[in-house]
């Protein structure tokens, strides 16, 4: 515990001197409030707003986890469906990526049509945003197995189930987790955009509407818990997987 | 036991006009033709890069060939079929192939698991002959932080925890000094016998090829065409000062004769170092 | 209410109605209605919804995906020319609200002033073309005015001088929210300088959708109507309602919507008419501009436009 | 050349697939033109406009392209700093991730107050979506390296360059490119939301304008050829890939 | 030339008080002190398992040992140091460490690149020395493309080629048949003799220690304290049939007799198999 928090030293003093920086030149330049308003002024902000900032926070997070949750188990069936087959690959994933080149905000009466105003659409932008990095990844670490170690499993007579279980899946958990890391990161983001796209609660929201009434320390009070969810997500994965991938921790001392 | 006797059984493994070579390279084997019997115990030479290991990966059913056939008991390898058919031939790799995140324990119990042995009874079997292996006291540790000829005793051990009836070893002591070596050719020898396995070992180091043997197959000239057979007529129990005796001396005479006529830059014995 | 007594054990007609943008004084009729029971007197469930944009609004109505949609007269317009069946049943607002604004240092007198300096506007040729119209008017040649697609940002494009003056701002939203923030504007109302004194804000429904239910719509107009009656004659009590309601979601803030409404109700009052009727006259000057600026794809007729329940 | 082809052919044929299936359910649902244009409508529309459409595609390719060499820069120089400093590493990677989960549409005025209405707020954008999945990468491909083989290089006498050159560099190569191939696909979108915050020219305005201009073929034709350019850059650095990591496609044979 | 005329030189290499484990484990090490000679040819024998792989490592200043201190021609080996003092040690390690994106000609012309040799003059001298290893027209091939052996003879040869004057060789013929393994030896000593290398060889082929080596070291018991020495006094240049010289045979019982005192569970020399 204590190494964890002598480890995160330098960035939480960078973080703080970010503050620092923020709130200083916030106040010597007289940048406009709405643009980028003083920290202290935020943080006042959030303290007058935490009830409904709370509540907010609440529907964003669960739109967020259920997106990731909805991206981790239909990615990793694509990723094992497109590593199991050259066919599936070959389909799959040019249409993945034409996926993420599409810019969704010219796509968002379909989504609202086809998802409607609850919760769904939101659920469906987020899904958007995480399901590549986490079939790019994992379908990564599927090809990058060792080929030598599934070798010899076939000639254990290894059922493809096995195959899967005790081979492939062990040698693609560290991709797995660096989509699931890229993912949990985009996942906020995605929530908030499809917030924007219409919609009555969360952060996105807040922040949309603060921002059309000018109130640069709202904005900034939601984009900060924006981020700090983002980045506790991000962190959770993490923590998953330094429990997980324990064997590798000792690999790289 | 000798190999006089399992001749007369069915062969174990059957190779027959095989023809083999990597994509845009020279052939490794042209029309090639052997049999292991049932029960055997048959060393393979053959110099570095002749093909050994491609050989046991046809043999193993990981690559497959498109001149030939192979028959192990009495079915035909094939890639295809290679996944579905069960733990019919344990292959022990060149290369050590330990899952790196599992332990000691675990990757030795491999085997076992597949076989469908639940994973506490491998996990007890194991710890049983770990000591055989002189790995006791190893059990959680992971392969990186073992040693190259303990990496290779895992690797061993879980070869024969496989269960398979037919072994293709492929230089399986190749790292090991030789006290640690005499152990596990004992411990190979017993299990051989217990169990009525059928062996093929690929070694470089020709004492311990015919004191293993009942039969030493060599391959001298690439590519390999035929095998050329040296039985081995010691009685078992073999003891180690065996390669002392005349007997012994000349089989290995005879081997080295025909390795040396191996297609390459080659020292005669004897020559000055 | 005694009132609501009678309506509760009858059927309601379930009502979706898409807001412009999120809910703000301009609404404040249609919450007041929701308060004092009129939707429900007249049978009908409403639901208040907030899309992304009026361009997803006008969609979703469209498709039947919801009843009624605010849009803009000339949305209205150039969405019937690109077949979109809708049809206007109630101008909201009477008068343009959307206004060239300046700020007060940059010392114009006239649009023509503009010549040489950036003008900020988000996205879209319509907004082009009311500047063209105001300078040309003034005598002004539109093609050496300088625009800037700002996108979102209208504000801060000009408060950070990045262009000099924006158009695409309202007077009862933009310029009351610059003023707050203690910068001094001056405005030009397009319908001052050639541009038609289009209706700004509408009722728009599809063509299906008055079919079908084309009674409930009237009945909510005659709903909205006594709302918005008892809007003018209780300002505060009425915004009061949005106000709370809001509250729940994210706080408005009273003075600024006061002070919209203040500037709204005028020019939502159609005096001697109903609230909400339209002139074939107004859809023809706004069709004919529209025309004379290429942004109609083919010619539309006035009086399929717009119905006056 | 023939080989690609015929491992192209399945998604070539689901694409063809696809189209039909836009064009005939559009026609049999009888789907509203303004939510999904016929096909057929929207390559008219592009017949219709190509010069106007080439013109566009010209500048948002020149910002996807930029913020893309930009980031394959200062993404590469941040992986090869955080790989060689561990201080680096906790105090850049936890920042990457924040910049990540920044809904970047809330912090749009602060992009034009720095970078302005020119090409440098696209860019900007730009480096923003596709700096992280670069960084990350790259990182991951030196973090992984043989460390077996960089403890041999080390007993050489080998130089910190010649470590990073002959050892890490190549070892990091596959990282690097998956980073890329989802930095291209990333920089289309990255450059049509810089577009949206205020541009004069480029697909991103084009659509954006057609959208308010409730012209469904125009913004399909936009939202179509910013996919294709996404999906050309994908496969423009698929091919350098290709070309540079010959050995591994032997490797998997 | 032979052992004892190199032992007026300086050391080569020389450890004092060297004691390290791993974190964690037993000491493999305890007080460990020993020097080697200037172009001395000396093998280390130990039981797998025993930290001659580690010992390597802390030589060649890729572990920091907390206790003891090593000294390569006179200078302290410490981890840090070991990147900037040029290649004053020529490390071959016990897995081949190739670089999967480089060539047979490549890998092999890594030392002689990092000397600062130019890469076409590196890959004219690599090309000359390719038939020597038995590699010739493998040039072009990558790493998985090799079998074991091949790999080994590429590994061998980058580190021959490297240019240091020590030699620290980890197994360095495990993996080869016994023509190829004397093609190499022959080899190896050529280079020794003639560019006056100072040599430590792993192996665990007793044989060859002593027909190698100026002296024998062998680590009996862990941890290490000690390596008990055998000067091999057989007169240069030596041949094959000494092994059966009784002088041979001599040393061979001593050495072998060392290595059996080692505690592990040891099989007896002649026991039967
Ligand atoms: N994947 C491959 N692609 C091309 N050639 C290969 C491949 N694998 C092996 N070879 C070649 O096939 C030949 C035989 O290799 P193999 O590994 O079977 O030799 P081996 O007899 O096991 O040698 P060793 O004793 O060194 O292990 C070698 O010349 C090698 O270069
Ligand atoms: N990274 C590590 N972490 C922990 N223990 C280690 C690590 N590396 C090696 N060991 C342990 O140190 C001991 C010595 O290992 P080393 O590789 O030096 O043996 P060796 O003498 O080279 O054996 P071999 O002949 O089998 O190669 C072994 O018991 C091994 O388990
Ligand atoms: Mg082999
Ligand atoms: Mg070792």
């Amino acid at each position: 515990m204590s190494r964890g928090i002598s480890a995160s030293a330098p960035v939480i003093l960078f973080v703080i001197l970010l503050a620092i920086c923020w709130e200083a030149l916030a106040t010597i330049f007289h940048i406009p409030h709405y643009i980028i308003p003083k920290l202290s002024g935020v943080f006042i902000s959030i303290g007058e707003n935490w009830e409904l900032l709370a509540k907010h926070c609440g529907v964003t997070l669960g739109e967020s986890l259920l997106g990731l949750g909805i991206s981790v188990v239909w990615g990793t069936i694509a990723a094992i469906w497109m590593d199991s087959s050259s066919l599936a690959k070959r389909t799959i994933y040019p249409l993945i990526v034409m996926s993420q080149t599409i810019p969704m905000i010219a796509l968002s009466p379909i989504m609202v049509m086809w998802f409607g105003y609850e919760i769904w659409s939101k659920v469906a932008v987020v899904v958007l945003f995480t399901f590549f990095p986490i079939v790019v990844n994992t379908a990564d670490g599927f090809r990058t197995a060792d080929l030598d170690i599934g070798e010899l499993m076939r000639t254990m007579g290894t059922r493809k189930r096995d195959l899967f279980l005790k081979w492939k899946i062990p040698a693609a958990l560290p991709g797995f987790f660096t989509g699931i890391k890229m993912a949990a990161a985009f996942s906020v983001v995605g929530a908030t955009l499809g917030e924007w796209l219409g919609g009555e609660a969360g952060l996105g929201m807040y922040t949309k509407r603060a921002s059309n009434m000018l109130r640069g320390e709202e904005v900034f009070s939601g984009v900060l818990l924006l981020s700090a969810m983002g980045i506790l997500l991000f962190l959770a994965v993490q923590g998953v997987e330094r429990v997980t991938l324990s064997y590798r921790k000792n690999a790289k001392s | 036991m000798n190999g006089v006797v399992t001749k007369q059984q069915t062969p174990a493994l059957s190779v027959r006009g095989l023809t083999y070579s990597f994509p845009g390279e020279r052939p490794l084997f042209d029309d090639l033709s052997f049999d292991i019997q049932e029960g055997e115990f048959v060393s393979l030479l053959a110099a570095s890069g002749m093909g050994k290991t491609t050989l046991f990966r046809l043999l193993a059913g990981l690559i497959d060939s498109p001149k030939g056939e192979i028959v192990a008991s009495g079915r035909q390898i094939s890639l295809t079929e290679a996944a579905s058919k069960g733990a019919q031939i344990g292959y022990m790799p060149q290369k050590d192939c330990l899952m790196p995140w599992r332990t000691v324990l675990d990757n030795a119990a491999l085997g076992l698991e597949l076989n469908g042995t639940s994973k506490r009874v491998a996990r007890m079997r194991v710890m049983e002959q770990l000591p055989l292996v002189g790995l006791e006291g190893t059990e959680h540790k992971y392969p990186h932080e073992l040693s190259g000829g303990m990496r290779q005793r895992v690797s061993f051990l879980r070869s024969l925890l496989g269960g398979a009836d037919v072994l293709l070893l492929d230089e399986p002591f190749s790292a090991l000094d030789a006290m640690t070596r005499i152990n596990m050719q004992e411990w190979l020898l017993q299990v051989w016998e217990q169990h009525r396995k059928t062996i093929v070992f690929v070694t470089h180091d020709v004492d311990e090829a015919l004191l293993l043997s009942d039969r030493v197959l060599v391959a001298a000239i690439s590519p390999v065409t035929v095998l050329e057979e040296i039985i081995v007529p010691i009685p078992r129990p073999r003891k180690y000062e065996t390669v002392m005796d005349a007997e012994f001396i000349g089989l290995k005479r005879q081997v080295l004769s025909l390795i040396s006529r191996t297609q390459h830059r080659s020292g005669l014995e004897g020559e000055s170092l | 209410t005694s009132s609501s007594k009678e309506s509760s054990n009858a059927e309601l007609t379930d009502l979706t109605v898409l807001l412009d943008w999120y809910p703000n004084a301009v609404h404040t009729f249609l919450y007041a209605a929701q308060a004092q029971g009129y939707f429900k007197e007249a049978g009908l469930n409403v639901k208040l919804q907030t899309p992304a944009d009026t361009n997803d609004a006008i969609k979703l109505v469209a498709t039947g995906k919801a009843d009624l949609a605010f849009s803009y007269q000339m949305q209205v317009a150039v969405s019937r020319s690109e077949d979109i069946p809708i049809v206007s049943v109630a101008a909201i607002v009477r008068h343009p609200l959307n206004q060239l604004f300046a700020l007060d240092s940059a010392e114009m007198n006239s649009p023509k002033d503009l010549i040489g300096k950036r003008i900020g506007y988000p996205s879209s040729p319509m907004d082009e073309a009311i500047v063209n119209t105001m300078v040309r008017a003034e005598g002004g040649d539109p093609a050496k005015l300088n625009y800037v697609d700002v996108g979102w940002d209208l504000i801060p494009s000009m408060t950070t001088k990045k262009v000099d003056a924006i158009i695409g701002g309202f007077v009862n939203h933009e310029k009351l929210l610059l003023e707050k923030e203690g910068e001094k504007l001056q405005t030009f109302d397009p319908a001052e300088y050639g541009v038609p004194d289009y209706y700004e804000l509408v009722l728009a429904a599809s063509e299906e959708g008055l079919r079908n239910k084309g009674d409930a719509i009237k009945k909510f107009l005659q709903a909205a109507t006594k709302g918005q009656e008892y809007t003018a004659q209780h300002p505060d009590e009425s915004l009061q309602v949005l106000l709370d309601k809001q509250d729940k979601e994210f706080p408005l803030d009273p003075e600024i919507e006061r002070k919209s409404l203040e500037v709204l109700l005028p020019l939502m009052d159609a005096g001697a008419e109903p609230f909400g009727s339209q002139t074939e006259a107004s859809w023809n000057s706004a069709i004919d501009w529209l025309t004379n600026h290429q942004l109609m794809k083919k010619e539309i007729k006035a009086n399929e436009a717009f119905r006056n329940l």
